[in-house]
């Protein structure tokens, strides 16, 4: 919004804006000073567009006077317009001032007009559009639609491994362990520490690892990674107790181990 | 009907079938011909406006019928397929009917004592009742022992929906357990929402003097 | 849609005319082309049926009408006088309301401030809300200037209801753009009226709230 172009009317205007509707129709019948001014206007009996903006600003105020000798309280929007369409009349009456800056007074009036246009037009397209044949009152739908049956098939998701693992779970409910692992295919570390404290007797030489493995763990692939990371670690844990030397020539070279 | 005078002429019949049409579609229920009389203009000819309409529509998506003595639209019978919606919902087992169903298939022919007794808990009838339904479980012969308790067997269909060929294709413990299906840690709830009812608590321990309130 | 082998080829188009007709007539609320593509067969063409339709039902008592991007039956409006006992009572509009109505369909998308700069009034929240719970009016998208106050447009259900095809069909839409009556003039900066404390209310916190929810 730019600064306006006259000085604010030093009448009661609400700034805040309104909650509701309550405030504003004050003008018994009036939806509002527009409203109004278009009623004003149609009592001329000209096209909107040939109306006399000043000669409409003469009865706006001319209403509101009279409103006011009749002790009507008139909303603050009332009086803000009538307070502009008296700036208005007093700027189009008088020669155009050269130096003013901001719209004319002639930019003004057409401006309003305009809106008085467009605000009958509306009003007009509201009444023919509500004058349309409606759907309910003059169009029908279909009175008996078919709703669409809804036929609804369950199918159970269960498969052999659910139905298994129901019935492990029900027979080993009695051995239970707070936490199982299948150990088959695993050498733990206690496994080979044990292993190899027993076999490090033997190691006086440098002697691979690999010969620390434990029988049969060789075989798959899963069991000699297994053995493999035992053995491996347990053999850290004796170094660590200073009970063997390890030795790697170069990365990924053979470890050898040796008693201490 | 009086002996008035009819002020104007009745509409001419494609009129009269038109109104028909209309009056038909927007009605809620079936319009007898006494019903369409009195919304058409005086003199109309309801009966002929339904014959021709009845033509017009012969054949078509939807079609007059006659429904009792009154006259609606609907769907042509053949078309019926294009209203209906499948819906097909997947729902998983809960683990109280996935557990049931368990013992039946590896214990067959089995009582009801005999499951609540594996499962330490009593066995709902709505979950036997449930696996019956589904055509999963069927009664068997009752047992020869005190009783005459029923017995449970699975179904071909049972078979079928879990490839097995019998219910001695079923794995054993020794096979679980190699394969790694007796981790007895608690089982994950690997269905959320769905499944974990509370007829998926009845094998906790906690909950086991609950289940007799159930027990049938 | 997918290179997908189509295992059927689609039916003749009558069929698929009779299938339009059939899923229209049973529905009240209007289908669109993709509602009625998901009913019929695969590598149906509803577009060339309902215009085969649309030829048929022409004059008739029921006609196929469109309604935005929907399609549906509905009796002709000159039959009207026949179902008087079919009509629904509606709420009476206000004046307020029909106005605000007419500005949001012929001005869409358009903020409250505008509503409240083209009837110089402020537009209470309650007639928005009716028309909006009367399901004419919804919220559009938020207007990218200051503020970004929401915007209104009119509903598929407000061209149904009054008959239009689409907001093109507004009555008298031509000669009022023609007039210059639909521009989006800004209002002049001096001029009285709502325009400023209007604008401002779209961005008070306090309305925010309510906004939400219905941002899009």
């Amino acid at each position: 919004m730019t600064t306006p172009l006259f000085p604010a009317p030093d009448l009661p205007r609400p700034d805040h804006p309104r909650p509701d509707e309550a405030l504003i129709v004050d003008v018994p019948g009036y939806d509002g000073p527009l409203d109004l001014l278009l009623t004003l206007a149609r009592t001329q009996k000209v096209d909107l567009m040939q109306i006399s903006v000043l000669a409409l600003a003469e009865q706006y105020l001319a209403f509101v006077d009279e409103a006011r000798t009749l002790r009507i309280e008139l909303a603050a929007d009332y009086l803000v317009m009538a307070a502009w369409l008296a700036f208005l009349k007093s700027r189009l009456l008088l020669p155009p001032d050269p130096d003013a800056e901001g719209p004319s007074a002639e930019d003004m009036a057409a401006h309003l007009a305009f809106q008085l246009e467009r605000l009958n037009a509306m009003r007009d397209s509201a009444a023919r559009l509500m004058g349309r044949a409606r759907l309910g009152q003059d169009r029908f739908a279909r009175g008996a639609p078919e709703t669409v049956a809804r036929t609804r098939t369950i199918r159970w998701q269960a498969g052999l491994i659910d139905l298994m693992q129901a019935y492990a779970r029900l027979r080993t409910r009695d051995e239970f362990r707070p936490y199982a692992f299948d150990r088959r295919d695993t050498w733990t570390l206690e496994q080979a520490l044990e292993s190899m404290r027993r076999l490090i007797g033997y190691a006086g030489e440098w002697t691979d690892l690999m010969q620390f493995l434990p029988d049969g763990w060789s075989g798959t692939p899963a069991r000699r990674r297994s053995a493999t990371a035992a053995t491996f670690a347990a053999s850290l844990e004796l170094a660590k107790q200073g009970r063997v030397e390890l030795r790697q020539a170069e990365t990924f070279a053979p470890i050898s181990l040796r008693l201490r | 009907m009086t002996d008035e005078v009819i002020p104007f002429p009745p509409p001419p019949l494609d009129v009269q079938e038109r109104m028909v049409e209309a009056l038909l579609f927007a009605s809620a229920a079936p319009m007898t011909q006494r019903d369409l009389a009195a919304r058409m203009p005086t003199g109309s000819d309801p009966a002929e406006a339904l014959r021709l309409l009845g033509i017009r529509y012969a054949g078509r998506g939807v079609e007059l019928v006659r429904v009792g003595d009154a006259w609606a639209f609907r769907t042509a019978a053949d078309l019926g397929f294009l209203m209906q919606d499948e819906v097909v919902e997947t729902r998983r087992l809960s683990r109280a009917a996935t557990e049931t169903l368990a013992i039946v298939a590896y214990h067959q022919p089995v009582t009801r004592a005999e499951i609540e007794e594996i499962r330490g808990v009593a066995v709902s009838r709505g979950t036997l009742d449930q696996l019956i339904e589904m055509g999963w479980v069927r009664l068997g012969r009752r047992r020869q022992t005190p009783g005459r308790p029923v017995t449970f067997v699975v179904t071909d269909s049972f078979l079928d929906h879990f490839g097995l060929g019998s219910t001695r294709d079923l794995p054993g413990l020794t096979e679980l357990r190699a394969a790694g299906l007796l981790d007895s840690r608690p089982p994950l709830a690997d269905a959320p929402g769905l499944a974990e009812s509370a007829e998926d608590a009845d094998i906790l321990p906690g909950n086991e003097p609950g289940d007799d309130l159930f027990g049938d």
